[in-house]
């Protein structure tokens, strides 16, 4: 197991260095630099300061001497210095990435746990109304665009209702403590996990409801029946277990693309996470961040693939820690 | 003979619309007593299983009881409900599978799965479930019992699997087994071992057992009554040696005849005919790579497989799944790549040829596959198919289609056919026209790998013919790949026993068969089904 | 292929797909013909309520054009977005599955680990970040759809060739010496496209969200109207005008929902043995 | 009671004497700030966001009231010699930095050597100064070349900043641990910013006007969101919304809401203009005729009544009518779509592709695009929209490669700080984003600018200035648009924010929450 993950966490650095060359030079194809975006926005702009800029940003420098400073960083766990926020990326990263996680996991969890109850109420209860409703209703919000959902649910519940906060991580100025403090971010995160949550959540639904019709005609399922085991161990014990799988599966695929995917949805509802750092970024074409952000998001994916593939093995025992 | 303990009378499934038929099992009536085995014999979609799953309330959604009653301990059990069945499933009546893979939850451990029997009855203490969980992987003879229940299904063999599938079937000890062709899926030997403990746990516990097969000789071996079907009806019944000895009817003595004889018949030595066909010093492993601080998992398919084809001759390549046969086929026909070793064809070195080289040679060794339904690309029309070759030699596609009807015609196939898609014929029928693909491109030698495995035995019992006639007519040699000692028997000139990807043994049939000086050789013969009481 | 329309056509999801990406088929190629007019032009004061003025009868938005003509005409860009970005994909996708799961070996790992690599990169953010460093047009959009979505293809026809390769008819085209490429062109490619038919709907329907989201953030094409544009470009005035969002964005939803059911008929007409129980 | 009277006193002494209501002190203020800066030390970032939370946090030599006049900031007085060279400030007495260091002339002196370095703009006021010196503690004497008309408008706290010597000489500007918690002298310190949240301002104990500031803190919120920012101001979770924090669209009802106060005021120092630049290079638009067709095709009314809710005003020509020296006495551009057509024709313009850049700054730019788009398709032209954000927009321009596109620009008060630099041919040089940008050259115009700019008396000033304005509106070197009015929105509890003509940017100094 462990030559395993060790095996893994290699072939992940080695992916992370393939990413971080091709962004690297994919993002400096972008027309306009830093440089270009500060003399706009200081409403001066010769070329001694556009120059002056660059030379401080080391944009003057050849390409591939400024990958390998770049490189050089990262291996040694510097991402740089985003000139453009005059703070290191690592800790302009640092202070996001909670707030990111937070989140998606949130949305992820809310997701993987209602999905898969419709998912399994769909398909126990197969054919009936409440198929068809739940059915019809996972097909809905797969095919609803999230933005659309975001935006319905601030003028439904923040606007209309005012129940809930319709943008930031926790009430400014508040100072709540504690309790008060969880409460509040709670508060604050319902809306954008909800409408994170809710396509990934009819996806699982879709697929648990399909996967677990798909088991059900397994053989072992007879099996099961002919032991004379009662329905709701049977759908548990033998059905749910085996149909879950190719959920995991999916869901670790999920979980690492929703810290990088949560874009719309943190910029919808100002959640101060790395999304909206890294659309930021992008728009200030602040490479280092930008880099930083997308390493550290792959760097996501990676583990979450990791452990989606250790949850497995252990969920199934066929799989053995082989590459 | 006792009071039956099930009877069915008058059974009648309908099938949902569009099927075949329009029922599954049409008026069938038999009785299962307390110690006795009764078989249920009938090829594919006769309503054998139909019959098994109705006994325990397994039928799908689909299809409809429609008349008939099954009596059992003096209840319908049509009529019985969902709570009734759970209380008789596992407790009064239980079943085994075919392939025991698959009827076993892939993610329990065999001793939960075993105890759950108990559960589902709320049975015993969970102390006292583990005890009689190891009681039972004891009973049905799994080796180092602690370890099996801690064991998943797929760190098992497949007999071990079969074994622990019946001892979750014996575990409350049932008034009734039922058992759907639980040794198809199995080695002969495997299979002989099985067979021998479901007759002696049944006698032990005085069972009702039904047993159902396609196999003649397993009938021979374990049946004390017989039931053969035919199209959801029944065309005869009686005991094991009536049926076997005096068959009535005449489906049953067809049945029978098809059934390949264990006696080889003569056969004039080809030794002195150039050889077609050389195999020298073959070699062949898979390696598994299974990680960084690991050694490697090596299988090794062929080991030093040495052995030649005579013009006209045929060499048979038996041996039990995992011997190697398969891969020593796929090597032959350079499908898979040896490590060592050559083959050679009267006088190429096909092992010594590559792509474009290769591919002008491959015609003269040619291939027939074991499954009918998977060796035919399904969407493509018969005639392509037998004309693809022909085309990828150069032959214009007019000329090579004009063949492929005159080639249909040759394996008794309507020429009409050149036109129509794979799905349109039965599973002899697709066999015929592999065989036509394969005579397409003028071979010198076939390599027939499990050819009649996959078929009934009526239509084997054809095919087989119509191999050997073709063979002699077109004077080809063949390398007939097979674990069916029987079939051996009646086709091959010399036979090469596979064990663990070694030849260990290699004779002509007839001396093969009267004096097997290999052990294996002499384990194999003994397990084929039937054997002792050779039927008619 | 009756036997695949008669599946497809009993099944009530798979009519109630078709018929509602026949309907936007017909308007996206039709409509403009009754709409001659480029749907950017000001036809009227702004925000006029839908169903006031028969003229244009789904409202104005913010500048005072004609909410459905630009349904209409955006219906062209979401689905030629859609349907040529999934093509883009098909096109890197399917030779680069097929090409891995038929050699296997070195070459299946290499182009594993580069599809992996790809699916490392979480695609929202490459596909912004590519349509902004391309500049967005309707070209780079679906450059950067299609460059994002084609490792699910890559892999799902690398696992199908997986199995069809050790085939038997697959063995039997090679021991009759047809060359590799014909191999896999007519034996295997053939029947691995169901499964490919299927996620290929489903794609279609992903990348006009897609598409949308990236016209949300502003990253659209700004020439050519689309769906997603008109629910970010009204997004604003959306307590003022709801008409100017609701509507692009039931669009979106339908042709979205329309596709997915496609998809579920053509999996219960390609792939009957899995659908059978379903319902 | 006492407390109160004092403090009228107090205020009364001040600016706001007129004013009939009395501060109250205490409170918290939630303002929106949008787009989120990306630093706060103000002489080395100037974007707006940036000036507008710094400008309560660093203060500039003077204030300029909504006339543009000069008003005492750190210097309480100045004098300007007779020959107009020489100009000496008097710093006020008493004046700490937040740290509680005293600022003297010496911090002067240091931060115009730091600012000519990091501060492209302050850089190019400077030009003129010969020297600056000073004489003792409290005395700032600015000696110049010439007699330069505008130069008393240049200390305004954006322009330049007064930066603390005792924390920045000798260090390395750009990583000074400062940057990330300015300190300065003004009314608010800074205490707290979580990224992506908040800003988080506190009130200076020691400010140098005694009783200010009356706000107790300030947040500045960061909603990148319009509409997001549109429901916060709703559901009373800010207060404050400055100019451009919500789209246009939205203004109108947002004013309406219960307790909103709106205002135009506080932008009259910067007085945004907004044109599109024209390519004089590109063959097509040199010809005068079709620039002046486009001015002419270009509805600028409805783009002001439909896209900017009836905000600002159509512009008449390069300058903007709230900076000194405007005359409107120029030629005029309704629109006239059939004029413009005849013009196209006389030209000879045969629908040759013209690729128009919008400014990617929100939905209204975007908008506003669009519709000129329309304008000019419906007299003829061929119009293609290139698509491109912020910075790949600046390099196109910068790189001259565009025909058409939108800009708006700070006039600074005075067409020789704000106006000139984009139509004098000294002024065109590639790799710069403003200035002139259009390549248009005139020998009359650059002749008339330069005398604008140094003739010693404001009426030899408005003469030159009457008479270019003139020559540009005949040849349209670019084709001016709106003045635009950002209107600051705020709950009418919070008082006297805006007071000057740089508005919020220095305006919490002022403000009081009526509780």
């Amino acid at each position: 197991m462990l030559s395993f993950i060790a095996q893994r966490v290699v072939k992940g650095v080695i992916v992370l260095l393939a990413i971080i060359v091709l962004n690297f030079f994919l993002i400096r194809l972008a027309p306009g630099d830093p440089a270009v975006v500060m003399a706009g926005e200081a409403g001066a702009s010769d070329q001694i300061f556009v120059a002056q800029l660059r030379e401080k940003f080391g944009l003057d420098r050849p390409l591939p001497e400024q990958l390998l400073i770049y490189v050089k960083g990262i291996a040694s766990l510097d991402l740089g210095f985003s000139f453009r926020q005059q703070a290191p990326v690592a800790k302009l990263i640092a202070e996001r990435l909670p707030a990111t996680l937070l989140l998606t996991l949130t949305a992820f969890a809310i997701s993987l746990g209602l999905g898969i109850l419709f998912g399994v109420l769909a398909a126990r209860f197969a054919g009936t109304f409440l198929d068809t409703a739940i059915t019809v209703l996972a097909l809905i919000f797969y095919a609803t665009p999230l933005f659309w959902i975001a935006l319905i649910a601030i003028l439904l519940f923040s606007v209309w209702a005012d129940w809930l906060p319709s943008f930031g991580y926790e009430t400014v100025g508040a100072g709540y403590t504690g309790l008060r403090h969880a409460l509040d971010v709670g508060a604050h995160l319902v809306m954008p996990a909800a409408t994170l949550g809710l396509f990934f959540m009819a996806t699982y639904t879709r697929m648990t409801r399909a996967s677990m019709l798909e088991v059900k005609r397994l053989d072992f399922v007879k099996t099961a029946l002919a032991k004379g085991l009662r329905d709701g161990i049977i759908l548990r014990r033998h059905v749910l277990r085996n149909a879950l799988l190719p959920v995991v599966t999916l869901a670790g695929v999920h979980a690492g693309t929703l810290v990088g995917g949560a874009v719309l949805t943190e910029t919808v509802f100002a959640w101060p996470g790395i999304g909206r750092l890294m659309y930021d970024a992008l728009i200030q074409r602040d490479y280092n961040l930008l880099l930083g952000v997308f390493v550290v998001s792959s760097a996501m994916v990676l583990i979450f693939n990791l452990v989606t593939d250790l949850v497995y093995r252990l969920v199934d025992p066929r799989i053995e820690y082989a590459s | 003979m006792g009071d039956p303990v099930v009877s069915i009378k008058n059974l009648r499934i309908a099938l949902p619309r569009g099927a075949e038929r329009t029922h599954a099992v049409d008026g069938v009536s038999f009785d299962l007593t307390a110690g006795k085995i009764v078989c249920v014999v009938g090829e594919s979609g006769s309503g054998k299983s139909m019959c098994a799953h109705a006994l325990l309330g397994l039928l799908p959604d689909t299809v409809k009881v429609e008349s008939g009653e099954i009596a059992f301990e003096g209840r319908d059990l049509l009529s019985v409900d969902q709570d009734g069945w759970r209380d008789l499933r596992g407790r009064r009546i239980a079943m085994v599978f075919q392939e025991p893979m698959t009827a076993l939850n892939p993610l329990m451990r065999i001793g939960e799965q075993l105890m759950e029997v108990f559960e589902a009855h709320d049975l015993l203490s969970p102390k006292e479930r583990r005890a009689k969980a190891l009681a039972l992987v004891r009973e049905v003879g799994l080796p180092d019992p602690e370890r099996i229940i801690r064991a998943y299904p797929h760190q098992l063999s497949g007999g071990q699997r079969q074994r622990a599938m019946i001892a979750m079937a014996l575990a409350l000890e049932p008034a009734v087994l039922v058992a759907d062709e639980p040794t198809t899926a199995l080695d002969v030997t495997t299979q002989a071992q099985i067979l021998k403990l479901i007759r002696n746990l049944q006698a032990s516990h005085n069972m009702a057992v039904m047993f159902i097969t396609h196999d003649f000789g397993v009938v021979a071996d374990i049946a004390d009554q017989v039931v053969v079907l035919r199209h959801g009806k029944v065309v005869e019944e009686g005991t094991a040696e009536a049926v076997l000895g005096r068959p009535q009817h005449d489906y049953t003595k067809a049945l029978l005849a098809a059934v390949p004889s264990f006696d080889p018949p003569p056969r004039r030595s080809r030794e002195d005919a150039p050889r077609a066909l050389e195999v020298v010093g073959l070699d062949k492993t898979y390696v598994t790579p299974t990680g960084w601080f690991r050694p490697k998992r090596e299988t090794r398919a062929a080991h030093a497989v040495n052995f030649a084809i005579h013009q006209g001759e045929t060499l048979g390549l038996v041996g039990e799944s995992g011997s190697g046969k398969s891969s020593v086929a796929r090597l032959v026909m350079r499908l898979i790549e040896a490590d060592r070793g050559t083959v050679r064809i009267g006088d190429v070195d096909l092992t010594a040829l590559d792509g474009r080289a290769l591919r002008t040679q491959r015609h003269r060794i040619q291939m027939i596959f074991q499954d009918p339904f998977a060796s035919l690309n399904p969407r493509r029309k018969v005639g392509r198919i037998i004309a693809d070759g022909m085309v990828a030699r150069g032959t214009p596609l007019e000329a090579a289609l004009k063949r492929a009807q005159e080639l249909l015609g040759l394996v008794g196939l309507d020429a009409g056919a050149i036109g129509r898609y794979p799905h349109e014929f039965s599973g002899g029928q697709r066999q015929r026209i592999g065989i036509a693909r394969a005579l397409a491109l003028d071979p010198e030698i076939i390599v027939a790998d499990e050819a009649v495995s996959a078929l009934d035995v009526s239509v084997q019992a054809q095919v087989l013919r119509l191999l050997e006639d073709l063979k002699a007519r077109l004077g080809l040699s063949m390398l007939f790949i097979t674990h069916d000692l029987r079939v051996a028997a009646q086709i091959c000139d010399r036979i090469a026993v596979m064990q663990k990807g070694e030849i260990v043994e290699l004779k002509p049939t007839a001396a093969l068969f009267a004096d097997p000086e290999h052990a294996y050789t002499r384990e194999l013969l003994a397990a084929v089904p039937g054997r002792k009481q050779e039927v008619a | 292929m009756r036997q695949f329309w008669r599946t497809m056509l009993r099944s009530p999801s798979g009519i109630i797909g078709l018929i509602i990406l026949v309907l936007a088929i017909v308007i996206a190629v039709a409509g403009p013909f009754y709409f001659p007019n480029s749907p950017w032009r000001m036809v009227q004061r702004p925000f006029v309520p839908p169903f006031t003025l028969a003229k244009v009868p789904l409202g104005t938005d913010a500048l005072g054009r004609d909410v459905l003509a630009g349904l209409i005409f955006g219906a062209r860009v979401s689905l030629l977005v859609g349907l040529v970005s999934t093509l883009v994909a098909l096109v890197v996708g399917v030779p680069l599955g097929a090409i891995a799961g038929y050699f296997g070996g070195r070459v299946d790992d290499a182009l594993m680990r580069f599809t992996e690599f790809f699916q490392t990169i979480p695609s929202f953010a490459l596909a912004i970040v590519l349509v902004a460093i391309l500049q967005p047009s309707i070209y780079s959009i679906v450059a950067a759809i299609g460059l994002v979505s084609w490792p699910p293809v890559a892999r799902l026809v690398r696992g199908e060739v997986l199995s069809l390769r050790t085939r038997e008819y697959v063995q039997a085209a090679v021991v009759t010496g047809q060359s590799n490429a014909w191999i896999i062109w007519r034996e295997i490619l053939p029947n691995a496209l169901s499964p490919v038919i299927v996620l290929a709907s489903l794609m279609v329907a992903t990348a006009i969200l897609l598409e949308s989201s990236l016209s949300f953030l502003g990253l659209g094409d700004p020439n050519l109207i689309s769906w997603g544009y008109m629910v970010g470009a009204g997004r604003t005035v959306i307590r003022q005008a709801w008409w100017i969002t609701v509507f692009p964005g039931v669009a979106i939803l339908l042709s979205v929902l329309g596709l997915n059911l496609i998809g579920e008929g053509l999996n219960d007409a390609l792939n009957p043995r899995l659908s059978r129980e379903g319902r | 009671m006492l407390k109160r009277v004092l403090l009228g006193v107090v205020v009364g002494c001040g600016l706001s004497a007129a004013q009939a209501e009395e501060p109250k002190t205490g409170g918290v203020v939630n303002a929106v700030i949008q787009p989120e800066p990306p630093g706060l030390m103000l002489a080395m970032v100037q974007n707006g966001p940036t000036q507008m939370v710094s400008g309560n946090i660093f203060e500039g030599l003077l204030r300029y009231s909504p006339k543009l006049e000069p008003l005492p900031g750190l210097a309480e007085s100045w004098t300007i010699s007779p020959d107009a060279k020489v100009y000496t400030f008097k710093l006020k007495k008493g004046v700490t930095w937040h740290d509680g260091k005293p600022f003297t002339s010496a911090d002067v002196l240091f931060s115009i050597e730091m600012l000519k370095q990091t501060h492209a703009r302050a850089r190019n006021n400077l030009v003129m100064v010969e020297k600056v010196e000073a004489p003792d503690d409290l005395t700032v004497v600015f000696t110049l070349k010439e007699p330069f008309g505008p130069f008393i408008g240049i200390f305004e706290v954006g322009s330049m900043p007064m930066v603390p010597k005792h924390l920045y000489e000798g260090t390395d500007y750009k990583t000074n641990p400062n940057n990330n918690a300015p300190v300065g002298t003004g009314p608010f310190m800074f205490k707290e910013w979580q990224k992506g949240s908040f800003i988080r301002m506190v009130k200076n104990p020691n400010y140098h006007e005694k009783g200010k500031p009356y706000l107790d803190e300030v947040y500045w919120q960061i909603i990148p969101d319009a509409a997001a920012r549109a429901v916060a101001f709703e559901t009373g979770k800010v207060d404050v919304l400055p100019g451009g924090s919500i789209e246009n669209f939205d203004v109108p009802r947002v004013s309406k809401l219960p307790g909103a106060c709106v205002t135009g005021a506080g932008w009259e120092f910067f007085s945004p203009l907004s044109w599109m630049w024209l390519n004089n290079r590109n063959p097509i638009l040199a010809n005068k005729k079709v620039r002046q067709a486009i001015m002419y095709a270009i509805d600028r009314d409805f783009a002001k009544d439909v896209i900017w809710n009836g905000l600002g005003k159509v512009a008449t020509g390069p300058s903007a009518s709230t900076i000194k020296f405007y005359s409107d006495d120029v030629p005029k551009y309704p629109y006239d779509p059939a004029k413009a057509k005849a013009l196209l024709k006389e030209a000879g313009y045969k629908g040759e592709k013209i690729r128009m850049l919008p400014l990617a700054y929100g939905e209204t730019w975007q908008r506003w695009g669009e519709a000129v788009k329309q304008n000019l398709q419906d007299v003829g032209m061929t119009i293609e929209t290139i698509a491109t954000d912020v910075p790949g927009g600046n390099q196109k321009i910068m790189e001259w490669d565009y025909d058409i596109a939108f800009t708006y620009l700070y006039q600074y008060g005075d067409p020789a700080l704000g106006v000139s630099r984009n139509y004098i041919t000294s002024a065109i040089a590639k790799g710069q984003l403003f200035n002139n940008v259009e390549g248009y050259s005139n020998p009359e115009v650059d002749k008339l600018f330069a005398e604008g700019a140094t003739a010693p008396t404001d009426a030899k000033r408005k003469e030159a200035y009457d008479k270019v304005q003139k020559i540009l509106a005949e040849d349209v070197p670019v084709a001016w648009l709106l003045e635009l009015q950002f209107p600051t929105i705020t709950k009418c509890k919070v008082k006297s924010l805006i007071t000057t003509g740089i508005g919020v940017n220095d305006g919490f100094r002022d403000a009081w929450l009526d509780k």
